[in-house]
Formats: structure tokens, C-alpha cells, sequence
């Protein structure tokens, strides 16, 4: 009986794998039809961008790093969102991360590894922080999540840009950028290989994931978080005490966000940047890959890669042949429609079992 | 007599399953045909076919001697045949009188016609002896009514055929036996009824024809007068049912202790009004009621989901007033919630999952905060075969399972666990006579283990058959307490509808 | 600072002018709301309508009309996708709402290249604008006129649809039926209504209402397509739809204090407070709102809870 | 050797160059534009390779100057504030590759950085505004965000208007985006209001395309006979159309683009270093000062206001007029 059912499991998954892999076909071949009724080349097109996007080390280590704040927001997403808490607000919780990060990195003195780490540590502080006002405010008033953590994005956007614009701009800057905070010269992140942008915020991601996957199906906490997920009358009857769990949900949920935001400060842009969370719109894309892969942890790492790597390969088609990088934005729009719907292969055999029907 | 209606050779299969297989029946005008089976027997399943609410694989179905396709509710109320589902379908904040007209509204320049529309339903509500209030929101209007409403619908739509899924699971004794009554009524009218149950003296009572269905399979059509309970049974099921042995035990040990619980509501009325009761070691307590008398609530309080009252509850010796959940569990307290899929389980998620619920901290199941997935696993497949779930294995999702196989998971989990004190609220709603049995018989084990029992349900019949003491809720407030020796079937209902009792007399 | 009639009624007239489009889409959300579908496309219904009013005014040579027509059937054609999806594929309607929103983002302006060879902005003298309507009291009450200043046959639209909803949905037998079908849609189902086709239906419909308030956007006050012109109004819209409880005049009132607040921020611009934080006020005050909604509801609920626990029944 | 590229291909020593230049997506401000055709004429006349990169958030920044250095392009200009930082980080990782920014400055010491002088160029339109509205007492300002870069435009406006009319007293507003035209329609609507019979010039700072909200605005208040007057961004805006746009501040990224692509077309290396250009180079230009406006209201832009203007910017060349640099916070109105 073992046996079987595992088989069972292994076309269950399978299913699963395949419907998210013909999406992605059908996105691209739509993108490919784009661009050939605007006068571009599709097959050289689409080939560029998956050999732009993840063909080539170069290729591989841009989409890593661009992937690293998208896994983060995708975490967050999936354990709020997977513990049944709409919450959108990894955004504004990655913006707090980041501003945290570029205010904290130069006041503190000491080895650089010290200035990382209490720069993150602070900057998961502020992250967690704003989520759990927002979670406050939305069990205390009994208001919806959506709602409030999409207001509060809004509100982190203008925060941090008052702060970059008026309090901790860099007094140095000789652009007379008023939009960025003080470079950070000391607590940067390395990168892995000099040669490609790739830092140590990837290997922190993936530990992330494995320890947001660990928590989510392993313990008693991650357990809890689940039913309050797919049924919150069931936990509330079941002794879990639902507040407490939705606290440390978008806590953890917070904390992982404001992390994202401050690694792509400490290893990617060494400074705040006004609109350099909003404007790229990783948390979209966090989210985006949450509900790719149903809340998954692991699901999140592969979404988030895939994500990053149409991007950068959209990029890459762009400089090569000049088309607009934004046929990946449609194609990803068209990729997380269908992923959802997972009727592609349903489709047929929902035809062929109506006309059979149709001798009644 | 005319057949009004055949149904030839259906089959329907959901996968593997084969719902219906080749299943042919007929009604004839003015009769009031029963059908009856197991949990999954595939009596709902037929009718869904009948209402165009699914489709069959194969079969045929005559009106009047002509084939007819019904593809559609539509296309079969089009065909004058109307159903009462055994989940309501209502539109709870909206009139009587919106619920029963939709969909065949009298309007005015397209705009509805309110005061029209409310005098076709007084009317319709007259002609049937349907009692009902065509301005009130249904949402306010006892289960009973709503019945009543769901019977109207169909009447309004005109229907000749009128399909019961199980119209009395909700009922109190009297409400069943009015509609019971108002289903010859329609009867004598002309109208022809078929009706889904598992009650056999209900079948006994109303029908002129019996179907058996076992396991997607027509076993036999009897007439009634030909037929009694046992013989119905023992097609249903395929073997007898057990008599259940009832040993007393005594004992003083108080598990359940409830003081002067009283509780408001948002419509500004009290639900419960200064309740008092006890449950000892060793002993069913039943609580009968017309279900919206305040029951629900009470159990919401006990078990720590209300919070907001006033009063005393005192479980297993430890006084929890305004406890939360958990720790009212933790001083022992298990409870079996009355509806399956929005309080007892996690529709999505795994038996195991579900089975773990309430104890996911306990050291058995977790240490250090880390879930011993084994251990959990190795109790569910123990309980799945113990309670003999029909299910391939325990990381099978509860949605995936049947109505009664499911109640089988919760039941199991809350019987099961090691506490003293369990609420049984409903424990076999739904579930067929054999499933029904085994539950009755862990609630007798474990009250013969000195444990404590309230059973809050609405079946008369289980709360006679299994309860050493009974309280009558009405209204809010216990109306009376039956001891073991002098219950009494038609005191009960009377009381249950708020009669008063005076000196064994029963007074209306 | 200034506090002169002619700044009030200036300030009136802006808020006025912003709150029509988000009224617009709060209504589109709210009718799907009310058919028991989540409706969160608003933002890309209203770009790719924008644009698309845009396309047709410079390949017309300036036809109002079928500007306006080509919006709003952009916009429905949208929507009808959005409505395949979520009612026929049964997708997730945050997703496929989000994907829509992102995708037309890029949509639009991936075709304004393709188009006119330009990704961040496109203007031309031979585009029309909508006009702007003076109120028939202008002359008898000069001051007052003032105050409708700026406002096209579309913002006056904006405002009777309120009504025009609010009866649609509860006095018309369609708009009950609709209710109900928000109310159970199973119920409504076993009745026999074709459910998912009403829902289809509502939903394509109220991308109209999309449609025009992309109109207004790229043809309301000044007439050009620029990246992004909905600039996240789709989704103020939602939360007013939230925030007014899908009621249409629920709906209507939150949309106007939306707008209220965010002229509040204009206005105190003129003191110490930098802009960044006079910018942030109408999100601050639409949490406030929101808390302050829940605090009256609940002080009303724990009142009747009080007293009925006092009283018999 | 300039038409030799033309004529003969295969001998042109240009030919193997590539350059690339990035932005934000050209057509958002037209200075983008002028830098973009430049570069493009340049091209064509010398024959080297070149391509346009466009850029919607600062990621995209960071990704396609890289993406441009690893296709290896030989010289990478930056167009826009959002420059200096990604490039800065380039040219430490790319010694072959040469590096320019135009209308920021860069920190690392590898790159030619050319910026404008804004300060002046409004301080010259200040003074030509305040000429011809000598009755004014109130000024309007418009601007995208309130920030240093901004405020740079709107002190040396101030101080322009200021130098001819000491008591002017201004209105601000911000319209907090680059993009929402309805936005900045509305501003001006309240700003005019505001002004009310005090003053009839708003100074439009949004960016040249939601400037249009204002353009817009001035041409129907104008035709209700209730004047009011602005000036332009970023390119010569003004035209019979709208009488109301006086003049405009240009940014002449042309002549920028233009010096860093030569410079660099001499030996295939940039000079590094850093220079400021103002309205004395033309490269900050006032139109009406720097070069003839497209159309002239002369009812209000008399000779005597063209002649103002002209005087100060001559001022500023000889020192007479000094804007020391000022923080916002710093300076009192
Ligand atoms: N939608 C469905 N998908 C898959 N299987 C189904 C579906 N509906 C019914 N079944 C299966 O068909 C069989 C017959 O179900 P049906 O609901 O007709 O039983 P029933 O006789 O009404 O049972 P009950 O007494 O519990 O109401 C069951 O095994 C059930 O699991
Ligand atoms: N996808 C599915 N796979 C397997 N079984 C299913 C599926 N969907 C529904 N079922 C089962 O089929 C039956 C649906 O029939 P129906 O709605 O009549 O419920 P039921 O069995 O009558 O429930 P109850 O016992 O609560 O009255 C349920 O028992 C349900 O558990
Ligand atoms: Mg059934
Ligand atoms: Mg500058």
C-alpha cells in the first residue's frame, strides 16, 4: 500500500511541476507572438532571454542577486499568506529594513562582521516592528490586513524619503543627490566571486528558505500557523490561540522582510536610495512567487529565481536587440495568471467528459 | 397509478468511484417515495442528477412518459420538479419573502414590486398551511421556518415533484412530525415527493415506497406496508445492528459544573439566561432543545470560544470562567464541535494534521517546540483503524473524504484524547446507521471509564437512548431536567417548545 | 497662509477632479463585490484605457467618441479576461488582479513604444481633450460656479452613477438578484441562476466604469499618455470600496474622504511640514478612518451586548 | 577625419568603439532626449557603434550599465541623478571600460562628470519674472517632490525675484510625482487661487512632461480672461499655442553628451574630472537669454525683461551676483 500511495504523491506532485511548467510555455509563446507582430525576431528573442536570464555564469549571478530581495518579500509573503494573513506588506516593511540599515551600518564603530550583524539584526527589528503595528491595528480594530498594510506602504515610502531628503541625506554627496542616504563604507557584504554581483545575502536567502520551511512543516509553531492558515475556526476551537499566532507570524513575517531590504542595502547598493525598494517592485514580486508555489517555502527559491531570471534576461534582449524589457513584465503577468488557474491541463478533459454526458 | 417520473439506468462515477451504478427507479403520482442507504450509499448523488445538479455518466430520465434532459435547477424547475437540500439554501440577510420569489420576481417596469410580492407569499403560505412571516430576514427565523421557506420556494416555482435530502437532521420532534405532516398534505394534493433519510420510523411513517441503495447500487424497492425497520436495516447495511448495553455506574465527582451563566448578543437579547448545570463522572447529560435556544452558545461558552459572560464554569475541578481555549482543554476537556468542516476539521489539510489538532504542544506529539511527525503519524493510522476510517492513508486530505468519514476523524480525535470531560455536540449528524453505532458505542466506553459526557444534539432519539440525565433548553435557560427513570418522549417535545410542566402534567 | 474663498473653492474644485476617477473603480469594485466576486484590477483596467483612449484620439484625429469608446471596450475587454479567470478558471482573483495590474503597466508601455517610439511620455497638439463643462449657474452664482470648476461630462457621470447604482442594486429585480447571488451563491445557484455568467456579466460591466475613469486620466484634465497614469489610484479605490462597505454610497463618501484628506495634505504644504510628510496624510488618515469605523461599531455592538444582558429578553 | 567615417568604413578608426547610454526611459524628460539625438548624430557622423539603455527603476540601473560593461561597451554615459552611484561602482570593476555622467557628479575619480549649475539659470528667470510683473507681490512655485534638488530651482528663483522686488512673498506646491498630469492641473489650479490678484506667474518645476498639468491650466484660465502666466522645462516650450508659457529653463545635455563622446573619441579615453556649466556656457539655458524663445509673448516678454535677464546673467559671470549653495532647512523666504 506504500508504495502506491507514494507513486500517487509523485504524479500529485507532478501535476503540480507540469502545470507550472506548460504557464510558463504559454507565456512565453505568447511573448514570442508580441514580438513577431512587433516586427522582432521571437525565437531569437526568447532564446535571448533565457540565455541572458540563466545561461551563462554571468547571467546565473545577476539573477541571484536580483532573486535575493524577492526571495525575502516571497518568504514573507508565504508565511503571512500561507497562515491564512493577506498581508501586502513586505514592502513596507523591506523599505524600514533598508532605511534601518543605512542609518544604523555607519553609526556603528568595529569589525566589519560586527557592523553586519547589528546592522541585520536591527534592521529585522524595524521589519518586524512595522508588521506587527499593522497586525495590531488590524486585530485590535478588526480591520482588514490588505487594506491597512497597503496604507502603510504608502506611509514607509514617504517615511524613508523624508529621511533620506532631510535627515540622514549624505552631507558628502557631490551630486547633490538629496535622495540618498551616506555611502556605507564599512559592514558591507562581500561578494562570493569578485567577479559577479552575487553577494552573501544569497547564501543567507537560502538558509532563510530552509529555515522557513523547517518551521512552517516541522514545528509546533509553523503547525499552528498552518490551520490558522487554511481554517481559523478550526484552530480558534482547537486551543490556538489565534492573535498570539497571527502576532508571531507577521512578526517572523516582518522581521524576514526587513532583513531582505537591508541585505540589498549592505550588499548591493551600500546606501539607501529613495525609491529603491518601490520602484523595482520586489515585494510584487515576493508575493507574486508565494502564490506561485502555494506558499511553499522552497517554491518561493525557485519562483523568485525564475522571476529575477526573465527580468535580467529582459534586460539583456533589450541591449542585444533592442527589445523593450517590458515584454518580461507581460510575460510574467500572462506565467502567474495561468499558474493560478491550472487549467491547462484540465481543459481537454473537461471537454471530452461533457459530450459524453450529453446522452442523458 | 401514473408514473410521473423514471429514471432509467443511471450511472455516475467521480473517478474511481462509482456514486450510481445503473440505477433505475419511478414515482408515481401522489406518492411519497423514501430512499434510503449508508453514508455514500449515492442517494444524493441521484437526486443531484435528477436537479440537474450533476450530470450523469450514462441513464435515461422520463417526465410523464417523455425523455427529458435536465441539464440545469433551471431547466428542472422549468419541468415542475423542485428540491428541499439538505444544506439550506438561503439567502440569510435578505426577506422571506425575496428568499422564496427569487429568480420569478413580480415587477414593475423591471423595479420589485414589494408589497406584490409579499402578498403572493402570505398567500402561497395560506393555501399550504405553511406558516411563515413574508417581511422577517431569514437569518431571524428558527431552522424550522427556514424549512418551511425552502418548502414554500419549491411550491412557488409550482412543482409537482418536490426532492427531501434529509429535511428532518434538523428538526426538533415536533417540528418533524409537522413536516412530516405537511409532506402528506402536499401528498394528498397531488403533489409526488421523494425523500432522502437515514430516520427508518420517519419511513415508516411517510412513505408509501421504499428504495434501498448500498454502495452505489439499486438493492431494492419495497412498498412500506410490506417492510419494517429491521428488514430496512439490514438491506441498508448488510448485517444487523447491535442493542446497545447501558450499564448505571455511581458516582459524586463532578466534571462539568456551570453557575448562573448568562449571555447577551449584539441583538440586544439575552441567548443565555442564568444557566445551571452539572455533569458527573460516569454519566451522559443530554441537552434537548430546539436548536437556536441557546445551546450553541452554551457549548461556545464551556469550552472557552465565548468569552464575554457572566457566570461560573468549573471543568474537571478547575474553575476556567473566561478561560481561553487552550487552557480550558488543558484542565480536561475534549469537545466535538457540531458542524464538521467549519469548526471539527481543516478541510485541506492532512488527517494527520487534523488529528494533531489541540495537542500539537502536548510532550507526546512535540518536544521543544519540534513535531515527532512519526509519532503523530503512527497515532493517526492507529485511530484510522481503530474507528475503521475508510480513507488510503492519513496524508489524505479531509475534503477527499466522505461526509461521515470525516465526522469518523473527529470523533475519534476528541473521544480519544486523555481528558475526562468530553462535549458531544451532533456527533452523528449525518452519519448512517452503522457509522452512528460504533460513535455511540465510544461514548458509552468512555463514560464506562468514569468519564463525563454532554451531549448536545438534536436527535431525540439518541439523547433517549443514551443519556442517564437530560435538561431541556428553551429560550435561553434550562426548562427542565429529566432523570434517567422519568423521561418521557412527549413531554419532551412539548417542553423543548416551551411548555411548562406542573406536576407531571404537561401544560402548553 | 491663505484662506481666501477663491484658494477654498479652487481646493473644493481639485478634490473634486481627483476623487471622480478612484469613485469610478470604488463602484466597479464595489458591484463585483456585491456579486461575490473580489475585484482588485482596477489599477491596470484604468491604464489600459488610458491608453487606449489615447491610441484612438491620434489615429481619429481627435474623435471624442471613439476615444471614449475604445477605452471603455479596452477596459472590458480587460475585465471579461479578469472574469474568465477568476469565475470560469476559478484562479486566485489576487493574483490574476495583481498579474493584470503589472502586466498592463508593461503593456502600455511596451505598445507607446511600438506606437509612437517613446516609453515615458506621449503628448501631441491633434489630440482632443474632453470638455470641460461649465455649470448652466455660472452666471447667476459666479463664486459657486467656481467650485465645479474643471469638470468633464464624465466627473457629473461619476456622481449619478451613485444613485444610479444604488437603485440598480437594491431596488431593480436584476440588482437583487445580483445581491443574492453575493449573499450564497450556491442558494442562488440551486435556484437555478446562471450564476457564473451574471458574475461574468457584472464583472465585464464594470469595466466601464474603469474604462471611464481611464478616459478621465488621460483625457480629463490634460490630454496625454504617460507610464503609469493610474499611479496607484486602482488601489486607493479598492480600500474605498473597503472602507465604504461595497454600499454605493458608502463607496461614494469614502472616495470623498479620501480626496478631503489628501487636499488637507496639499493645504499643509504651505507650513513647516515637508512635503513627504503632507504626502503620506490621506494614508495615515485612511487607517484612521478605518480604526475609528471599527471602534463605533464595536461601541455599538458591547452597548446592546450590556443592555441585553440586563434586560429579560 | 570627420567624413572620413562616412565615406570609408573599413579605414574608420571609430568603427570598433561602442557606446552606450543609459537613462530613464527616454521621453520621461526631455533632456533625456536631446542627449539621446546628440548621441545619435555623433554616431552617424563618426561611424562607432551605440546603443540607448532605459532604465524604469534603479535596479534596472544597476543591472544594464553591467549588462552594457560585460557587452563590452567602451565608454558608458549616465544621463540623470540616478548616475553617479551605479556607475561609481563600475569603474572600479572596469578599468577598460570609460565612464561619463551628465547632470550629477560622480564620486569615484575615474569618471567625467558634467553638471549643470541650475541655481543661476533660475536666478536669471527670477529676475525676467519680476521684471515683468512689476505690480506682483506673490510668486508661485510648482515642484515635483520637496527635496535639495528642488530646491535649488526654487532659490534661485526666489533670489532672482527677490533682487528686483525685495518683499515678494511666494506660494509653493508639490505635486508629489513626475507623472500624474491630474495632479499637477490641480496644483495649479490651487496655486492660482492662491495667488489671486497678487500675482499672476507660477515658475512649473514638475518635469517636463507632468508640467503639462500647469501648461495646460494657464491656456484655459487665459481664455476666461483671468490671466496667468508659466514657464517651461527642460526644452523651449513656448508656442503660439500657449501664449502663456513665457519663457523656460533648458538643460543643454546636447553639448554635454557632445564633450564627453569627443573627449573620448581623441585616444579612446575620457578625461576624468569633474565640471560645472551654467548659464553663461549655454548649457543651463534661459530661453529668451541663451537663445531666442520658439514664440515671444511680447506683450508681457518686452525687451526691457529680455534685457534684464541678460543683464543678470552677466552679473553672475562677473561676479557681481553671488548664490552661495544653501540647504533648504538653512534658508528663510
Ligand atoms: N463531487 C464529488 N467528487 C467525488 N466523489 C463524490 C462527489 N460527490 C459524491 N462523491 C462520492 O460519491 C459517493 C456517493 O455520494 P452521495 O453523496 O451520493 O452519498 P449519500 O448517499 O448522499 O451519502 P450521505 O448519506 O452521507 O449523504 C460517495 O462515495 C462520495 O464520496
Ligand atoms: N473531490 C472529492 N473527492 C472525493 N470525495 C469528495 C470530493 N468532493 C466531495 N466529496 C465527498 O462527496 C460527498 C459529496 O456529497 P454531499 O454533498 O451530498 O455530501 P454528504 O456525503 O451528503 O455529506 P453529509 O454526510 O455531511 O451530509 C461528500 O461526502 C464529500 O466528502
Ligand atoms: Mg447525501
Ligand atoms: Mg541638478
Amino acid at each position: 500500500m506504500k508504495t502506491k500511495l507514494s507513486i500517487k504523491n509523485f504524479f500529485h506532485r507532478f501535476d503540480d511541476i507540469s502545470y507550472s511548467l506548460i504557464a510558463v510555455v504559454i507565456g512565453l509563446i505568447v511573448g514570442a507572438i508580441i514580438m513577431a507582430l512587433t516586427g522582432f525576431d521571437p525565437i531569437e528573442g526568447i532564446v535571448g532571454l533565457i540565455k541572458g536570464g540563466f545561461l551563462s555564469p554571468y547571467a546565473i549571478a545577476s539573477t541571484f542577486t536580483r532573486a535575493t530581495p524577492i526571495i525575502f518579500a516571497g518568504l514573507s509573503a508565504a508565511l503571512a499568506w500561507g497562515s491564512g494573513y493577506s498581508s501586502m506588506g513586505a514592502q513596507g516593511q523591506m523599505i524600514m529594513g533598508a532605511i534601518t540599515a543605512a542609518i544604523v551600518a555607519p553609526l556603528i564603530k568595529g569589525p566589519a562582521i560586527l557592523v553586519v550583524i547589528v546592522t541585520l539584526l536591527a534592521s529585522m527589528l524595524a521589519g518586524a516592528l512595522y508588521s506587527l503595528l499593522s497586525a495590531y491595528i488590524s486585530a485590535k480594530f478588526d480591520a482588514y490586513l490588505l487594506i491597512i498594510t497597503l496604507m502603510f506602504n504608502y506611509v514607509a515610502d514617504y517615511f524613508a524619503s523624508y529621511l533620506t531628503n532631510y535627515v540622514f541625506l549624505d552631507p558628502y554627496a557631490l551630486d547633490k543627490l538629496a535622495i540618498q542616504t551616506q555611502l556605507i563604507e564599512n559592514g558591507t557584504i562581500p561578494r562570493i566571486f569578485s567577479r559577479y554581483t552575487t553577494h552573501y545575502g544569497f547564501i543567507i536567502a537560502l538558509l532563510c528558505v530552509a529555515i522557513v520551511a523547517f518551521i512552517i512543516n516541522k514545528t509546533s509553531f509553523g503547525y499552528k500557523a498552518r490551520m490558522s492558515g487554511l481554517n481559523p475556526n478550526f484552530a480558534e476551537y482547537g486551543g490556538i490561540q489565534s492573535r498570539k499566532t497571527m502576532y508571531k507570524v507577521l512578526l517572523l513575517s516582518g522581521a524576514l522582510a526587513g532583513l531582505g531590504g537591508a541585505l540589498e542595502v549592505l550588499g548591493s547598493k551600500f546606501r539607501y536610495v529613495d525609491k529603491m525598494i518601490t520602484s523595482p517592485g520586489y515585494s510584487w514580486s515576493g508575493i507574486t512567487a508565494s502564490l506561485m508555489s502555494n506558499y511553499s517555502a522552497v517554491g518561493v527559491l525557485i519562483s523568485s529565481i525564475f522571476l529575477a531570471g526573465i527580468t535580467v534576461g529582459g534586460s539583456s534582449i533589450e541591449l542585444l536587440m533592442s527589445i523593450p524589457s517590458e515584454i518580461t513584465l507581460i510575460i510574467q503577468g500572462i506565467i502567474t495568471m495561468l499558474v493560478t488557474a491550472k487549467f491547462v491541463i484540465k481543459l481537454p478533459k473537461f471537454k471530452k467528459k461533457e459530450g459524453d454526458k450529453d446522452d442523458i | 397509478m401514473e408514473k410521473v417520473l423514471e429514471m432509467k439506468n443511471i450511472v455516475k462515477t467521480y473517478g474511481r468511484v462509482v456514486a450510481n451504478d445503473d440505477i433505475s427507479i419511478d414515482l408515481r403520482k401522489g406518492e411519497i417515495l423514501a430512499i434510503v442507504g449508508e453514508n455514500g450509499a449515492g442517494k444524493s448523488t441521484l437526486m443531484k442528477i435528477l436537479y440537474g445538479l450533476e450530470k450523469a455518466d450514462s441513464g435515461e430520465i422520463f417526465l410523464h412518459g417523455k425523455p427529458v434532459k435536465i441539464t440545469s435547477p433551471s431547466v428542472a424547475m422549468d419541468l415542475q420538479i423542485g428540491m428541499v437540500q439538505q444544506h439550506f439554501m438561503l439567502f440569510g440577510p435578505m426577506t422571506v419573502t425575496e428568499n422564496i420569489v427569487y429568480n420569478n420576481e413580480i415587477s414593475k417596469y423591471s423595479f420589485f414590486d414589494k408589497k406584490k410580492n409579499e402578498e403572493k407569499v402570505a398567500e402561497l403560505s395560506e393555501r399550504y398551511g405553511l406558516k411563515v412571516d413574508p417581511t422577517a430576514i431569514v437569518d431571524n427565523c428558527p431552522v424550522g421556518t427556514q424549512q418551511r421557506i425552502e418548502i414554500l420556494k419549491t411550491l412557488y416555482q409550482n412543482a409537482d415533484i418536490i426532492i427531501f435530502d434529509e429535511p428532518s437532521a434538523v428538526l426538533t420532534p415536533n417540528e418533524v412530525d409537522d413536516l412530516l405532516d405537511t409532506m402528506k398534505n402536499l401528498a394528498a394534493a397531488g403533489k409526488s415527493l421523494i425523500i432522502i433519510t437515514h430516520k427508518l420510523n420517519e419511513v415508516m411513517y411517510v412513505a408509501d415506497r421504499v428504495v434501498v441503495l448500498r454502495a452505489g447500487k439499486l438493492i431494492d424497492v419495497v412498498n412500506k406496508k410490506d417492510t419494517s425497520i429491521e428488514q430496512l436495516s439490514y438491506m441498508m447495511i448488510g448485517r444487523q445492528v447491535a442493542n446497545l448495553e447501558i450499564v448505571e455506574h455511581d458516582s459524586n465527582e463532578t466534571l462539568l459544573k456551570v453557575e448562573n451563566l448568562t449571555l447577551g448578543s449584539e441583538l440586544g437579547k439575552k441567548v443565555l439566561d442564568n444557566v445551571n448545570l452539572y455533569v458527573n463522572a460516569g454519566e451522559i447529560v443530554g441537552i434537548a432543545g430546539v436548536s437556536g435556544n441557546g445551546q450553541t452558545e452554551l457549548v461556545r461558552c464551556i469550552s472557552g470560544l465565548e468569552r464575554n459572560y457572566q457566570g461560573k464554569v468549573t471543568v474537571n475541578g478547575s474553575d476556567v470562567s473566561n478561560f481561553d481555549v487552550a487552557a480550558i482543554r488543558k484542565a480536561g476537556l475534549s469537545h466535538i464541535p457540531e458542524d464538521r468542516y467549519m469548526w471539527g476539521s481543516a478541510r485541506e489539510a492532512t488527517i494527520s494534521d487534523n488529528i494533531l489538532m489541540g495537542e500539537e504542544d502536548s510532550i507526546r506529539f512535540s518536544k521543544n517546540g519540534i513535531l515527532k511527525q512519526k509519532e503523530i503519524d503512527g497515532y493517526a493510522d492507529k485511530l484510522i483503524g481503530e474507528y475503521s476510517i475508510k480513507v488510503d492513508n492519513n496524508k489524505q486530505k479531509i475534503k477527499e473524504l466522505s461526509g461521515g468519514n470525516a465526522q469518523k476523524v473527529i470523533t475519534a480525535r476528541e473521544v480519544e484524547r486523555d481528558c475526562p470531560f468530553t462535549i458531544a455536540c451532533e456527533p452523528t449528524r449525518g452519519i448512517d446507521i452503522g457509522a452512528m453505532e460504533f460513535v455511540h458505542e465510544r461514548l458509552v466506553a468512555k463514560r464506562d471509564k468514569y468519564g463525563g459526557i454532554l451531549l448536545v444534539t438534536s436527535e431525540l432519539s439518541e439523547i433517549m437512548k443514551l443519556c442517564d440525565r437530560i435538561y431541556v433548553m428553551y429560550n435561553g435557560s434550562i426548562n427542565y431536567e429529566f432523570k434517567n427513570e422519568d423521561i418521557d418522549d412527549h413531554k419532551l417535545g412539548v417542553l423543548m417548545l416551551g411548555g411548562k410542566v406542573d406536576e407531571n402534567k404537561v401544560v402548553n | 497662509m491663505i484662506f481666501n474663498f477663491e484658494y477654498i473653492s479652487a481646493i473644493i474644485s481639485s478634490t473634486l477632479r481627483m476623487v471622480s476617477p478612484i469613485l469610478l473603480c470604488s463602484l466597479a469594485a464595489a458591484l463585483c463585490s456585491k456579486t461575490g466576486v473580489f475585484n482588485i484590477a482596477m489599477e491596470g483596467c484604468m491604464m489600459i484605457s488610458a491608453f487606449f483612449a489615447i491610441v484612438v484620439n491620434y489615429f481619429s484625429g481627435g474623435s471624442i467618441i471613439l476615444s471614449v469608446l475604445a477605452a471603455v471596450a479596452s477596459s472590458m475587454v480587460v475585465s471579461a479576461l479578469l472574469a474568465f479567470f477568476i469565475i470560469k478558471l476559478k484562479a486566485s482573483p489576487v493574483v490574476v488582479g495583481m498579474s493584470i495590474n503589472t502586466a498592463s503597466s508593461a503593456v502600455t508601455t511596451f505598445f507607446m513604444y511600438i506606437f509612437f517610439k517613446t516609453k515615458g511620455l506621449f503628448q501631441h497638439p491633434d489630440l482632443v481633450g474632453l470638455k470641460k463643462i461649465t455649470p448652466f449657474f455660472a452666471e447667476a452664482f459666479p463664486e459657486l460656479a467656481q467650485m465645479f470648476f474643471g469638470l468633464t461630462f464624465i466627473d457629473y457621470l461619476s456622481w449619478i452613477l451613485v444613485i444610479v447604482i444604488y437603485i440598480f442594486l437594491y431596488k431593480t429585480v436584476l440588482g437583487y438578484r445580483l445581491r443574492a447571488i453575493g449573499i450564497n451563491q450556491e442558494a442562488a445557484k440551486s435556484l437555478g441562476t446562471p450564476v457564473e455568467k451574471y458574475q461574468f456579466i457584472t464583472m465585464t460591466l464594470s469595466g466601464v466604469l474603469c474604462g471611464l475613469a481611464g478616459v478621465l486620466l488621460s483625457m480629463g484634465s490634460v490630454t496625454l499618455f504617460i507610464q503609469n497614469i493610474a499611479s496607484g489610484k486602482g488601489y486607493i479605490a479598492m480600500t474605498a470600496n473597503n472602507l465604504g462597505k461595497s454600499h454605493p454610497i458608502g463607496v461614494f463618501l469614502a472616495s470623498l474622504f479620501f480626496g478631503v484628506s489628501q487636499s488637507v495634505g496639499s493645504f499643509l504644504q504651505q507650513t513647516q511640514l515637508k512635503g513627504q510628510i503632507t504626502a503620506s496624510i490621506p494614508y495615515v488618515a485612511t487607517i484612521l478612518a478605518t480604526i475609528f469605523e471599527s471602534i463605533r461599531y464595536k461601541r455599538l455592538k458591547e452597548k446592546r451586548i450590556k443592555e441585553s444582558m440586563k434586560l429579560g429578553n | 577625419g570627420d567624413k572620413t567615417g562616412k565615406e570609408d568604413n573599413n579605414d574608420n578608426p571609430y568603427a570598433d568603439y561602442k557606446v552606450a547610454m543609459i537613462s530613464d526611459t527616454v521621453g520621461t524628460d526631455q533632456f533625456i532626449l536631446q542627449a539621446k539625438n546628440r548621441l545619435e548624430a555623433l554616431a552617424a557622423e563618426y561611424g562607432f557603434h551605440h546603443t540607448i539603455i532605459e532604465c524604469s527603476n534603479t535596479d534596472d540601473w544597476q543591472q544594464k550599465s553591467r549588462n552594457a560593461c560585460e557587452a563590452g561597451y567602451d565608454l558608458i554615459v549616465g544621463v540623470g541623478w540616478v548616475a553617479a552611484a551605479p556607475l561609481s561602482q563600475l569603474a572600479d570593476e572596469f578599468p577598460d571600460v570609460e565612464f561619463g555622467v551628465i547632470d550629477t557628479v560622480a564620486a569615484n575619480e575615474r569618471i567625467m562628470s558634467i553638471n549643470f549649475n541650475t541655481t543661476d539659470g533660475c536666478y536669471v528667470l527670477g529676475v525676467m519674472v519680476a521684471t515683468a510683473f512689476p505690480d506682483d507681490t506673490v510668486f508661485g512655485y510648482i515642484g515635483n517632490f520637496q527635496q535639495q534638488s528642488n530646491f535649488e530651482y526654487k532659490y534661485g528663483f526666489m533670489e532672482g525675484v527677490k533682487s528686483v522686488n525685495p518683499d515678494a512673498k511666494f506660494i509653493t506646491a508639490y505635486a508629489d510625482t513626475y507623472s500624474d498630469t491630474q495632479a499637477t492641473y490641480n496644483k495649479a489650479v490651487e496655486v492660482a487661487a492662491a495667488l489671486g490678484d497678487n500675482g499672476h506667474f507660477i515658475m512649473g518645476s514638475v518635469a517636463n512632461s507632468a508640467n503639462a498639468g500647469i501648461y495646460q491650466y494657464a491656456l484655459e484660465r487665459g481664455e476666461t480672461g483671468n490671466k496667468i502666466y508659466t514657464s517651461g522645462l527642460s526644452v523651449d516650450q513656448t508656442t503660439a499655442d500657449n501664449p502663456y508659457i513665457l519663457t523656460g529653463l533648458t538643460k543643454n545635455t546636447a553639448i554635454a553628451m557632445e564633450t564627453i563622446v569627443k573627449d573620448f573619441l581623441e585616444d579612446g579615453k575620457i578625461t576624468p574630472g569633474k565640471t560645472t556649466l551654467g548659464v553663461n556656457e549655454d548649457a543651463f539655458c534661459v530661453v529668451g537669454v541663451n537663445f531666442e524663445a520658439n514664440y515671444l509673448n511680447a506683450e508681457i516678454m518686452t525687451k526691457e525683461v529680455i534685457d534684464a535677464g541678460k543683464k543678470a546673467a552677466q552679473d553672475l559671470k562677473d561676479g557681481k551676483v553671488e548664490l552661495p549653495y544653501v540647504m533648504e532647512d538653512d534658508y528663510k523666504e
